[in-house]
């Protein structure tokens, strides 16, 4: 088989033969770590198989594509492939997980063999979520994601607390996904397929057989598992407390990418009219949950729970995007998923480093580590200046295309004002994550930093951080890259609406040169 | 020159950002600031290669596009520069009094810690602020805006150990991000109703629609006066400069004062097109203009710190650029704003001087006669004082009597005109009062500081700036440093050359009626073009060179009154005035800056901040949010308590249940069979 | 004759599985359990199946129920206690069990005619042999699913040696 | 000539009794023995249904299912043996580790 047809089965089993690896493995010293290191690097390197050999393509079609039955009756297939999309998100989480590892070098110090098979695990249900073309097979990885993420949580949580974050988790996840299930199989009970491009297909040329009525539910079954696992306001009950409980490692791809890939894959692949239908509710809680995010994470004295509102802020501007439905809005949102990957990353990255030396996320105990920490406040910044989608860094891009398009979308009948609601994000989230930059580093030493020791970056710390800083700038200035292979989808959504003309029609100036009126009259 | 070298002129500050930046906390502080130096004088070098070339060969433009940095279905926008006169101007503007800025940080900032730390900063300034000047599209400009926000951030909060400098510095980023909002939301309707960014596209757009009045081109123009507001401290975002004069001194020097300020000015002239298409938007332009410069000039009279003055003055003066644009003097606005830039920058420096010179003490109350103990300082400050007395023949007087000129022969609307060219030419009067305030405060009167004890009262500011040990063999100068002492000459030949622009600045700008032939202004026809020649037209027919030389002389009278009432109540009798008004409740509004910190405060943060907790944190959150969680759980368990009977843990009940389950299923599937039968 | 041969056999293993129920003493259920498997060897052997009621005999009769026959002596099982379990077991349970009986027998009955009957000797109407007809099959198309039962009774046996070692 | 419906409800009374067996005994080797049980009334119908269809493969199907019972007897007679050897009985009343 050649490679390209394999590569996906590759990327997705390689975590999954690591993990048996690891079990096998005995639990002493670095040894965990270092194997778990090593198998995330290997297919970290798998992942960038994917852009090195990509093949433009058009909306609907699939690279690297394997399509092979596994259960005859039901029609289920082992059918894999990525598009743009899901072939970014492949390599973030490639490249997300040996830095999870390295952050959990010396964080996790007991039961090390548990976390890193666990960790393992729920890369191999994330990775396989993102190439599975199957809707059965995408179920499968979809549950599987609930699993080892839940154990990590409620073994490794950080307070007495974690018991119940891990449940509520669990149940705001597993719930939902029950609808889902029903969901999947009222549709293939009227098509007899699974395949996703096929249901794309029927779904385009309105040959999925059901009464509006009961496509609607269909879809929002799929639309609220979708939803809770963003999660989108105001379905974020879990988000607070997983964050707050999960280590480093699993709370950088606790929320975001799987929610927000499959509404795009499956609620706007399967269900392109009933999205419609319900996107100006999805626009205005985007726009609200902007807001609302932001509002609660400058309120909060934790770290972790400011970061975890700050996740929902940054969520729903996705959310806020994707529902406009507009070229923009949908690149821009889809932009922004990665960019949250590596944004949200970096930050839970860094409290993470000073949770290992402090001992508290408390901001009140924090203070004036500035003079003592000047690495690491640097990266600090930077990543809040990331966040806060300050130009040339990555978040800028896709902010700004993403509320640019809230500005122009046909659902909305309040377009306008949801878009103003949207942009006051911008004020608010500078403001709590410069109030939080400066309670933690500025100012006096707090009560926690003069007791201990101030060490900054090691030299693994120091790998960690440097490429998600080096992203930010690169993601920043040179987004063609990225977004070149998303323009497909973006368009296919995009053009399934209805977006209206441009209000007043563009005189046709050559590109990008300035020319001065009357120029020359002098 | 070859338009790619353009790209060079913001680069190379960047890089030196980098490397100050990640290798600096290891260089000896010469070597930082020679990188930092070397990498602002190239710059300036190629502007001047810049306007020798554009001037040489007569073009008006030049332009330079890279490859696209977002596009998306149906829209893209470029990296773009395009250089067209007014830039010129400020790229002038920005790497000249940037370059001497820098010279003079080199000698101000010598004790500090953290030099290296200072001249990254500012050179990172550097770089977005001519990314700024030189961006051809609203996106590229807006990355520069931002940008120098940033910048200002983080030298403002420079000294963050200080609570006060580090809240200055979250404030100014706030403050200016609640402009950027209103930038942000004019790029959105932008790109709705014109598709693109790039200043061509949209003004070529606009003016092959003459008639597109108003309307939709209100709507941007206003939003686009709320980032104006925002970044040129403009009411009623003015709060954030005077808090931001926690910085450094030549950070206030240039960032506060000469360059990013004007950052506003700048982009309302750039966006001409659209403002004049807005008489609204335009008469609200000159109103908030004539309105910050009085408001501000009032606060600046009863300040007694040095910088907060100065801040003061600059947001007045910043006014009065605002005023310019508002009724449609772009070039004259742009005049103010340069040789605002040489005076302004010019008076921060020796104020940084004296400060310097005394050890760190801002407050005026402890200053006086000092002009026998800084000579040099006290003859440049001299300079810029009378410059922005708008005394003649300094450069200050030509470009401010430029703009109430056009105020007053204001054409569209006439009666408003009159009127903020009475406000405007208050302010003048009360510019001229509290500069000579400051000038004789500072420089002239008995020693009112304790020389002994110089620097004492700012033990914890020098704990920071004043490092223990001076063995690291710095300029004799600097030895005597608890007595009152002169500045070093990297100081003063900044300081010397800016006393110079200061005073010959104007000369360029002389307009028809003084003898002049206003070069300035032909030299901006081509960018203004639209807009001046058909006021210039109308000018020139109603309102003659008499006029304008009458309204001249009254505004130096004006200015001449306002020094001579300083005068009496600072030289000749000081306290008097203190004495009379200090206790009054107008003095007590003013002294307290009208309470306009305090009732933001009140009337949007609090309200928010506690909205959110009550409403938002404890009822939403708590009880809608996770109140459904605990709801769900609640219903959960009652089913379960039910279902956990059967789960006895005894294998034969489970085989029992087994049992029937499958005996259910069997009959169902039965009966369904049979019934199909 | 075939008739005479199920109802004898028939009946047999009813017999077997009733007195199963009824002793209360393991080695007695363990050896009505084997009249039982007899009994069903013979009744294979009626469906034409030779090598299944051979191999019935040998691994069940043989193998599985000489291992329990062990177990009970190892043991030393004693006679069944009377505690009273799961009143789930008899309350629901025997009138489920009653109901498949009923119900299944009913359906068999319903559907006597569509299902045919059973030729005694040679059933699969085929030249060659039961035996040889199995082997072929077992050892061409489902070579693979054979290799790998190896693997299981392999791992079975490990797994009874890990179970039954005595606690070190 | 003997119907195959009555090969099939031979192998449906031989469950229930199975079922029933399962249900009724306490002793935890007799239970077992009642799967055995029920493993051989599948068997029945899967040869009665072979011999009806004239196909092989019901039979060799019966033929792995030994395979596995033999290895489920195995096992399961050792866990036998093992839980004897801890809680010294072999009623399954008493033994209840999946209450806590």
């Amino acid at each position: 088989m050649h490679l390209d047809q394999s590569i996906l089965s590759l990327i997705v089993f390689t975590p999954l033969v690591g993990a048996v690896v690891l079990a096998l493995l005995p639990d002493r010293g670095k040894l965990q770590p270092a194997a778990a290191l090593i198998v995330t690097l290997l297919t970290f390197l798998f992942t960038l198989h994917l852009p090195a050999h990509w093949h433009s393509i058009p909306a609907g079609t699939y690279n690297f594509e394997l399509d092979r039955v596994w259960i005859a009756s039901p029609n289920i297939h082992y059918h894999v492939g990525v598009d743009g999309l899901s072939m970014w998100l492949l390599v973030l989480s490639g490249l997300l997980a040996p830095l999870g590892v390295l952050a959990s070098w010396n964080a996790i110090a007991s039961r090390r063999k548990l976390f890193y098979t666990l960790f393992l695990l729920q890369q191999v249900s994330m990775l396989g979520v993102f190439v599975s073309l199957d809707l059965f097979l995408y179920y499968a990885f979809w549950e599987m994601a609930l699993v080892p993420m839940t154990i990590l949580i409620a073994t490794f949580g950080r307070t007495d607390n974690r018991r119940r974050a891990a449940l509520k988790y669990f149940l705001y996840a597993f719930i939902p996904s029950a609808l889902l299930l029903v969901g999947m199989l009222w549709i293939y009970n009227g098509t007899h397929t699974f395949d996703v491009p096929t249901l794309t297909y029927l779904a385009a040329t309105h040959q999925i057989p059901g009464s509006a009525q009961a496509l609607w539910l269909a879809s929002l079954a799929f639309l609220i598992a979708f939803a809770v696992k963003v999660p989108v306001f105001p379905l974020h009950g879990w988000l607070s407390e997983g964050i707050q409980e999960a280590p480093t490692a699993a709370v950088m791809v606790l929320a975001g990418k799987l929610g927000l890939y499959s509404i795009l894959r499956f609620s706007f692949g399967i269900f392109p009219e009933q999205s419609h239908r319900i996107a100006p509710l999805m626009i205005a809680l985007g726009a609200i949950g902007i807001v609302y995010g932001a509002l609660l994470a400058y309120l909060q004295n934790d770290l972790k729970k400011l970061a975890a509102y700050s996740t929902l802020g940054h969520l729903s501007f996705i959310t806020l995007g994707i529902f406009t439905f507009t070229a923009m809005g949908v690149d821009g949102g889809m932009y922004q998923i990665l960019n949250h990957g590596i944004s949200g990353g970096a930050l839970f990255l860094l409290m993470g480093l000073l949770y290992e030396r402090y001992g508290t996320y408390d901001m009140r105990a924090l203070g004036g580590l500035a003079k003592v920490l000047p690495w690491i406040v640097t990266m600090f910044v930077i990543t809040a200046l990331s966040n806060v989608g300050l130009p040339m860094l990555n978040s800028f891009v896709g902010e700004f295309l993403i509320l640019a398009g809230s500005m122009r979308t046909a659902f909305s009948a309040h377009a306008v004002l949801w878009c103003v609601i949207a942009t006051t994000g911008v004020i608010l989230s500078a403001a709590y994550l410069l109030s939080m930059i400066q309670r933690v580093f500025y100012g006096a030493l707090g009560t926690r930093s003069r007791e201990v020791q101030p060490i900054d970056l090691n030299l693994r710390e120091h790998v960690t951080l440097w490429p998600l800083m080096i992203l930010f700038l690169a993601m920043g200035i040179g987004s063609t890259y990225w977004m070149r292979s998303l323009h497909p989808l973006a368009t296919a959504y995009s053009s399934a609406a209805d977006v209206p003309p441009l209000k007043n029609p563009i005189v046709h100036v050559e590109a990008e040169t300035y020319v001065p009126v009357n120029g020359g009259q002098r | 020159m070859n338009p790619n070298y353009l790209w060079l002129i913001p680069v190379l500050p960047f890089a030196g950002f980098l490397i100050n930046g990640t290798l600096g906390r290891k260089l000896a502080r010469p070597a930082v600031a020679g990188i930092a130096l070397l990498f602002t004088a190239i710059p300036a070098l190629l502007v001047a290669w810049l306007w020798s070339t554009m001037l040489s060969t007569g073009a008006l433009t030049m332009s330079v596009t890279s490859r696209s940095w977002i596009t998306v279905p149906g829209f893209h926008v470029n990296f773009a520069f395009a250089v067209d006169h007014l830039t010129l101007i400020m790229l002038a503007v920005v790497t000249g009094v940037g370059f001497l800025i820098h010279i003079y940080s080199a000698g101000y900032m010598a004790h500090e810690e953290g030099y290296w730390r200072f001249f990254a900063y500012l050179n990172l300034f550097m770089f977005f602020m001519l990314v700024l000047v030189l961006a051809a599209n609203f996106l590229l400009l807006f990355v520069g805006w931002e940008g120098v926000g940033l910048a200002s951030y983080l030298l403002i909060g420079f000294y963050f150990t200080k609570d006060s400098a580090a809240n200055a510095g979250k404030k100014a980023f706030v403050v200016n991000r609640i402009g950027d909002f209103g930038f942000l939301l004019a790029m959105f309707l932008i790109i709705a109703h014109f598709g693109s960014l790039s200043f061509g596209d949209v003004f070529a757009a606009v003016n092959a629609h003459p008639a597109w009045q108003g309307g939709f081109l209100t709507a941007i123009a206003l939003l686009l006066l709320v980032g104006a507001a925002g970044k040129s401290a403009q009411l009623p975002l003015y709060v954030w400069l005077p808090d931001a004069m926690e910085g450094p001194t030549p950070v206030s020097a240039l960032i506060h004062a000469a360059t990013m300020v004007t950052a506003g000015v700048y982009m309302v002239c750039r966006t001409h097109v659209i403002f004049d298409r807005s008489p609204l938007a335009l008469s609200v332009v000159a109103i908030i203009g004539a309105a910050t410069a009085i408001f501000a000039a009032t606060i600046g009279m009863v300040q007694h710190d040095i910088k907060r003055v100065l801040a003061y003055s600059t947001v007045s003066q910043l006014g009065y650029m605002f005023l310019g644009c508002g009724v449609a003097a772009y070039s004259a606005a742009v005049f103010h704003l340069m040789t605002h830039a040489f005076f302004k920058a010019l008076l921060f420096l020796a104020a940084g001087s004296v400060i310097h010179a005394l050890s760190g003490e801002q407050d005026m109350r402890l200053m006086g006669g000092l002009k026998k103990r800084i000579p040099v300082t006290y003859w440049t400050m001299t300079a810029g004082v009378i410059a922005i007395a708008g005394i003649p023949p300094l450069a200050g007087f030509f470009s401010k009597d430029e703009i109430l000129y056009r105020t007053f022969a204001f054409e569209a609307n006439p009666m408003l005109g009159k009127l903020l060219w009475a406000v405007g030419l208050l302010t003048a009067g009360l510019t001229s009062f509290y500069m000579f305030r400051l000038w004789y405060k500072t420089f002239a009167g008995e020693e009112r500081f304790d020389e002994a004890h110089l620097g004492q009262a700012h033990a914890v500011v020098h704990a920071d700036e004043h490092p223990a040990g001076h063995d690291e063999g710095q300029d004799t100068s600097h030895q005597g440093h608890h007595g009152v002492h002169e500045s070093p000459w990297i100081m003063l030949a900044p300081l010397c050359i800016l006393a110079l622009l200061s005073i010959i600045g104007g000369w360029i700008g002389i307009p028809q009626a003084l003898g002049g032939s206003n070069h300035f202004e032909h030299f901006l026809d081509p960018v203004f073009a639209a807009t001046t020649h058909a006021e210039n037209a109308v000018n020139a027919d109603q309102v003659s060179h008499s006029m304008e030389l009458v309204l001249a002389a009254v505004s130096v009278l004006v200015a001449l009154i306002g020094w001579f009432v300083a005068r009496i109540f600072y030289l000749k009798k000081p306290g008097t005035l203190g004495a009379r008004f200090g206790n009054s409740a107008l003095y007590k509004l003013v002294a307290n800056k009208y309470w306009v910190d305090e009732a933001y405060d009140a009337t949007i943060v609090q309200p928010t901040v506690i909205g959110s907790r009550i409403l938002l944190w404890g009822f939403v959150e708590n009880v809608l949010v996770n109140g459904s969680g605990f709801v769900s759980a609640a219903i959960t368990r009652l089913f379960a308590s039910v279902t956990r009977k059967m789960q006895s843990g005894n294998i034969r009940s489970y085989a029992g249940w087994l049992a029937v389950g499958a005996a259910i299923i069997l009959i169902a599937m039965t009966a369904s069979a049979l019934h199909i039968h | 004759m075939a008739l005479a041969l199920f109802i004898i056999f028939g009946v047999l293993c009813v017999a077997g599985a009733l007195n199963l129920l009824f002793q209360r003493h393991p080695i007695n259920s363990a050896l009505s359990l084997v009249v039982v498997m007899m009994a069903l060897a013979v009744i294979y052997w009626t469906l034409g199946a030779e090598f299944l009621a051979a191999a019935q005999v040998i691994v069940y009769s043989g193998a599985i129920m000489v291992l329990f026959t062990f177990v009970i002596m190892l043991l030393n099982a004693g006679e069944e206690e009377r505690t009273t379990g799961s009143k789930a077991a008899y309350f629901v349970g025997i009138p489920g069990v009653a109901g498949i009986i009923a119900l299944l027998t009913y359906i068999f009955l319903h559907e006597k005619a569509a299902l045919g009957y059973a030729r005694l000797g040679g059933s699969l109407d085929t030249a060659t042999s039961n035996i040889s007809e199995i082997s072929r099959v077992l050892f061409t198309d489902l070579l693979l699913p054979f290799e790998v039962t190896s693997i299981l009774i392999l791992v079975a046996i490990l797994g009874a040696v890990v179970l039954a070692r005595r606690e070190q | 000539m003997v119907p195959i419906a009555y090969y099939l409800i031979l192998a449906a009374v031989l469950f229930s009794i199975g079922i029933g067996s399962f249900l009724i005994k306490r002793n935890i080797i007799t239970i077992f023995m009642s799967i055995e049980l029920m493993l051989n009334a599948v068997n029945l119908t899967f040869v009665a249904f072979a011999h009806q269809w004239k196909l092989i493969h019901g039979q060799i199907f019966v033929f792995f299912v030994m395979v596995v019972a033999a290895a489920e007897a195995a096992v399961g007679l050792a866990i036998i043996i093992a839980i004897f050897r801890t809680r010294q009985t072999l009623n399954v009343d008493n033994i209840n580790l999946m209450k806590n």
